[in-house]
């Protein structure tokens, strides 16, 4: 494992496949992160903000009453308890203030539900760097109240009125502004995918989740879990408590989102399932997993949680996976929802829909033996912001 | 036609290169074959012919465009070289394409495709020369030029590596910016052309739309000049498009003959 | 100070007045209260659910941004990053323990815009016990989400459709429901109101604040801070950071709601501040600061801030008013809403309206010297929940 | 007529009192006089006479709903001593009110108010015994009677300390739940009317609205009833009012007499 983090590569997966412009950017990215990710004044400060900013540690939570219920004992890792309401803040965090110690002045991101934006438009007013996101025309109107959230914090939202006015047309308009405005702009990927250094970078910043839980359940437990189940959209809250663990005993599970169903047709998949059923392909800069149709056209993914309808993944999860040191499964959308009302009901934790796919895939698979006696879930997010896609399934 | 060899026929002519991209497929794969025709009938010396892929990142909001109602209309790469075989030109063809639909066809198959359709060369927008070898190696051995794009912000280190990588033509994308704006042009455009030392032609891309941009690229040194969104706007208008076309190839060529030294 | 605790009073207000069927369960709850608040079992238990439940400790966040700005050195205490987003849960949590302590089933409390029956359900979930929340049948509409918030939580939302149909009328049905169910039910206040020992009570849960603040600013600054600055609207937060500091020499300020103006009408106040411009006299339970009119008829009152829009204020602070200890004060809706923005553009933390009252009054008195060098704010509770009504004010 | 003076007079008759609530103002204070007369003819021996106050926790959402619309239409305590005092009535008047309403006035006015309008005794559900001693003082020197509450919940020592306080009569909380549950009739309120040992005369109240259970009531050894929902619901219906009024204090008072002993 140590040998691939040097190159830009996780075994065949990874690399920078991304236009020429930008080469020299990531080049310079890699340097500047590898000379500042081990800088003592750099991570100081970095803790000081996770800390006193962000709110963490965030607390590894037993859920007796869900234990009880799904009959294995179960830790919450309670990311939702994070400035912002997700895992997201610790990303944007340890970039934006790598951004500073560049000496950029400038932050640009992309978003689709407004999760990510929200984290960057967060981390950049905590720093005050010039922060811009691209969101998809449709998506600001559909997530109106995440615009507001942004722009209070004095980010500029840039709708982009091409193609589908969705995330992918927000991503492609935020690489076009990278390449006019390398010099000055820091692109700030929310998880672990995107060229190298990216997918290394946002799971190491990503990292201080499973470095907690390593402590926290020494603590509660006197040993590591059998397993850790983690929802996975592009994977950086897995990777995140994933990492810390990769060189021990636990059972890693990566929760995928299974959508309506299992099923693809030419120009979509009705989920976004990568790990568990994309191919081999080349996506945003990166070699991977992904959802494709013959001809490698990328199709439209789908899920109930707006965080995990991504068509790629992760680099290194497709290494992983591939090699067998993480697990990966789905939970269907009808799953999640049914998950995410278990927990509500029974702990009074209201988990985002991506988060409740972990909790499904607990659900379902307790019985089974396959996640032993102790399991950590990952509550990547709080469900706040889900409530009326809950409220709009059950009527 | 190989693509050097167009090159040398300019050469000799003392004249630079017009090399015309546009979308396959766009809005349907016979107003491709029309709308070639009419670009070489205008001039173009050389015809970049995008197959498109869903998620153009490299692309402006124009040609993403164009991409995006070639593939709505059907356009998949075994349409592509079916309609690619057809053409009946005699001017090197080049497709231009996102890496992933190489990746997945295979790239050898890809190819033997290219050669047997008679596409002189490819270019990949997101495939960098540290990533291009197993594709260089295929097309060496099946006589395809690998076209590479060199940036201003491109290195020296990475400079030399593409440039000992590329063949057919170096594709410099100048980042004009706004639509004409001349002092741009004259500064970190030249300065690029200076920068790529080699023999291999080069050829200047991004935001070229008439016939005096075109004749300051060729002015600054520069042996091609590659115009596509202002084609693919034309298309896109749907309004008298192979004469449209025709005339803008012309005016173009007219001005790369007439750029002075 | 010390033998007021021990008595009903606060000085002269403070007491019981409430129906004789609720005076047994008073003296039953003053009894049980007393026997638990220092038993170490129930202590320890109580702290497990702060920290492992509800995310405490809460950051004190030093605001560089914000004190640049304001020219006075500012502390943010973070209890918007509380679980439920509000300091709500500190209350709640202790008093359903309390419940389960007592042997009692069921939890009963009312809502005005949500948040309080929120922190309830939350906490009535974390301990499985049967919670029942009344909520006005208008602010049931209006407040549709947090309805649906609890609801996932399994607690039973009780529209009241009886009177004005919002928080008086809840209040009042709660009560009636409490007479009727003394034996297997306890009525769990949100703030430091009601008969005694609710102010004694809810203040000493909400404490963990202060007491927090007290190690924090000693490890930051080597000292106590110069003044304290917490909105009021029953006065919860104020008293859960001002008590542990009350025979310390910091300055403490109680900020309330001056809403539109400070004027009022035979029937209703353009504000809610009760402390700056109320008069003695008896509600809910209490003696104490009350909006009313020459007869004694409570006033409507009125404030950007749902969570300060009430016509009381605990009793405590009335004593604490009046001796001298704490220093009343008030924001406008306008001010408070300029210190919204303010903290979500120059910190990129988007505070609850209420918070933004403490904040305005920062920003108001830092020129006069009045706070000294070093102030604490506490952040009641995230804005999350106000984007709508600041958005409305916008437009 | 001061209340013992009502009780002794009753009592020397063998016969249980009926006491009527009804909320001053509601609709208007023009009304509450007309039903004050309707009540007294219907055969009402004590007549309890709501003052309205915006926040009425001890009252149920029938009588909420009165104080609502007699504050509506401007009821005040200037204005309900004035109208108190212009009725023509020779059974005794309680006042019944929240304690805000007297501590705003000022203890020592509200009380000589009460005398001076005639009103013979003070009912204040919000104030316990405990909080007492100064209104009960100030009664006590201007003859009125201060009358408390008593629940199935009060403890023993409590109990003694309201009996040791209160005069007129004890108003025993009967908590009958749904209106018209005999076994809890039965039940919980004669047990309470047994734990309360006093010669002060016992009134029981809460949820009594036809004679069958005005008679229960006083078969179980209370010496008075106190009805006021079911009254305060006739006048909330608009229809007939005096007349209705007038028929169910006489139903009530019928079956207080005929109750067996
Ligand atoms: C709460 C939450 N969980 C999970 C995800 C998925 O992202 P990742 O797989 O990178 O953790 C998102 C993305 O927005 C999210 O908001
Ligand atoms: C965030 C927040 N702050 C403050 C308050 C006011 O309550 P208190 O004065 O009891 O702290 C509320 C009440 O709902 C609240 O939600």
């Amino acid at each position: 494992m140590k040998q691939e983090q040097r190159s830009t590569k996780f075994g065949k997966y990874g690399g920078q496949f991304v236009p020429e412009v930008l080469m020299p950017v990531l080049e310079e990215l890699t340097e500047e992160y590898e000379k500042y990710k081990d800088d003592p004044v750099f991570n100081e400060e970095l803790d000081y903000y996770l800390r006193d900013f962000a709110g963490r540690p965030s607390p590894l939570y037993y859920a007796k009453q869900l234990s009880r219920e799904y009959g294995v004992k179960i830790y919450l890792k309670r990311e939702d308890l994070v400035h912002g309401g997700a895992h997201k803040l610790n990303n944007t965090l340890g970039q934006a203030l790598l951004t500073r110690y560049m000496g950029k002045k400038r932050i640009i991101a992309e978003t689709g539900a407004g999760q990510h934006g929200t984290a960057c438009a967060m981390a950049g007013a905590a720093f005050g760097i010039t922060t811009e996101v691209y969101m998809g025309a449709k998506d600001t109107v559909r997530q109106r109240m995440n615009v507001y959230r942004m722009e209070l914090m004095g980010t500029k939202v840039i709708p982009v009125k091409s193609g589908s006015q969705t995330l992918k047309d927000a991503i492609n308009e935020a690489m076009r502004n990278w390449v006019a405005n390398v010099e000055t702009t820091h692109y700030l990927i929310g998880s672990v995918v995107g060229p190298h250094p990216y997918p290394t970078m946002v799971r190491d910043f990503q990292s201080v989740i499973g470095k907690e839980v390593r402590k926290q359940i020494m603590e509660k437990e006197g040993r590591f879990p059998d397993s850790i189940v983690a929802c996975t959209g592009g994977g950086s809250n897995a990777m995140g408590i994933f990492h810390p663990f990769i060189d021990d005993d636990v059972d890693l599970f990566a929760v995928e989102a299974g959508g309506s169903g299992m099923k693809t047709t030419d120009k979509e998949a009705l989920h976004s399932a990568t790990l568990c059923a994309g191919e081999d392909g080349v996506l945003h800069g990166a070699r991977t997993k992904v959802l494709q149709n013959k001809y490698g056209q990328i199709l439209e993914s789908s899920s109930i949680a707006a965080g995990l309808d991504y068509a790629g993944v992760g680099p290194e999860l497709a290494y992983l996976a591939d090699i067998g040191r993480i697990k990966p499964r789905y939970s269907l959308d009808a799953e999640a929802l049914e998950a995410f009302h278990d927990l509500c009901r029974l702990e009074g934790i209201i988990p985002a829909l991506e988060s409740s796919h972990a909790v499904a895939y607990v659900k379902k698979a307790a019985g089974s033996g396959e996640l032993g006696d102790v399991v950590v879930i990952n509550i990547s997010g709080r469900g706040d912001k889900d409530l009326e896609t809950v409220l709009g399934m059950n009527k | 036609m190989r693509i050097p060899e167009k090159f040398r026929e300019l050469k000799k002519r003392n004249e630079g290169a017009l090399i015309a991209y546009i979308c396959a497929g766009d809005p349907t794969a016979e107003g491709t074959k029309e709308y070639v025709t009419a670009l070489v009938r205008g001039g173009a010396d050389i015809i970049e012919l995008g197959l498109p892929f869903s998620d153009p990142v490299a692309d402006g909001p124009t040609i993403q465009a164009g991409i995006e109602r070639a593939l709505a209309a059907g356009m998949t790469p075994d349409i592509y070289f079916k309609m690619v075989r057809s053409l009946k030109v005699h001017i090197p063809l080049v497709v231009m394409t996102y890496y992933n639909l190489i990746f997945k066809r295979g790239l050898e198959r890809f190819v033997v495709d290219c050669s047997a359709s008679g596409i002189s060369g490819i270019i990949v927008p997101d495939l960098p020369a540290e990533e291009s070898g197993e594709l260089a190696g295929l097309c060496e051995k099946n006589d395809i030029d690998l076209i590479f794009l060199v940036a201003p912000t491109t290195t020296e280190s990475r400079m030399k590596q593409i440039l000992t990588r590329g063949t057919g033509f170096i594709y410099l994308v100048a980042r004009l910016g706004v639509t004409g704006a001349r002092s741009d042009i004259a500064g970190s455009t030249s300065e690029l052309i200076q920068r790529v030392k080699t023999n291999t032609p080069k050829a200047v891309g991004f935001g070229i739309s008439n016939g005096r941009q075109a004749a300051e690229i060729i002015s600054a040194g520069a042996d091609g000049v590659i115009v596509g969104s202002a084609f693919v706007d034309i298309i896109a208008s749907g309004n008298d498009v192979p004469r449209r076309l025709e005339a803008l190839a012309r005016e173009l060529k007219y001005g790369i003959k007439m750029a002075p030294e």
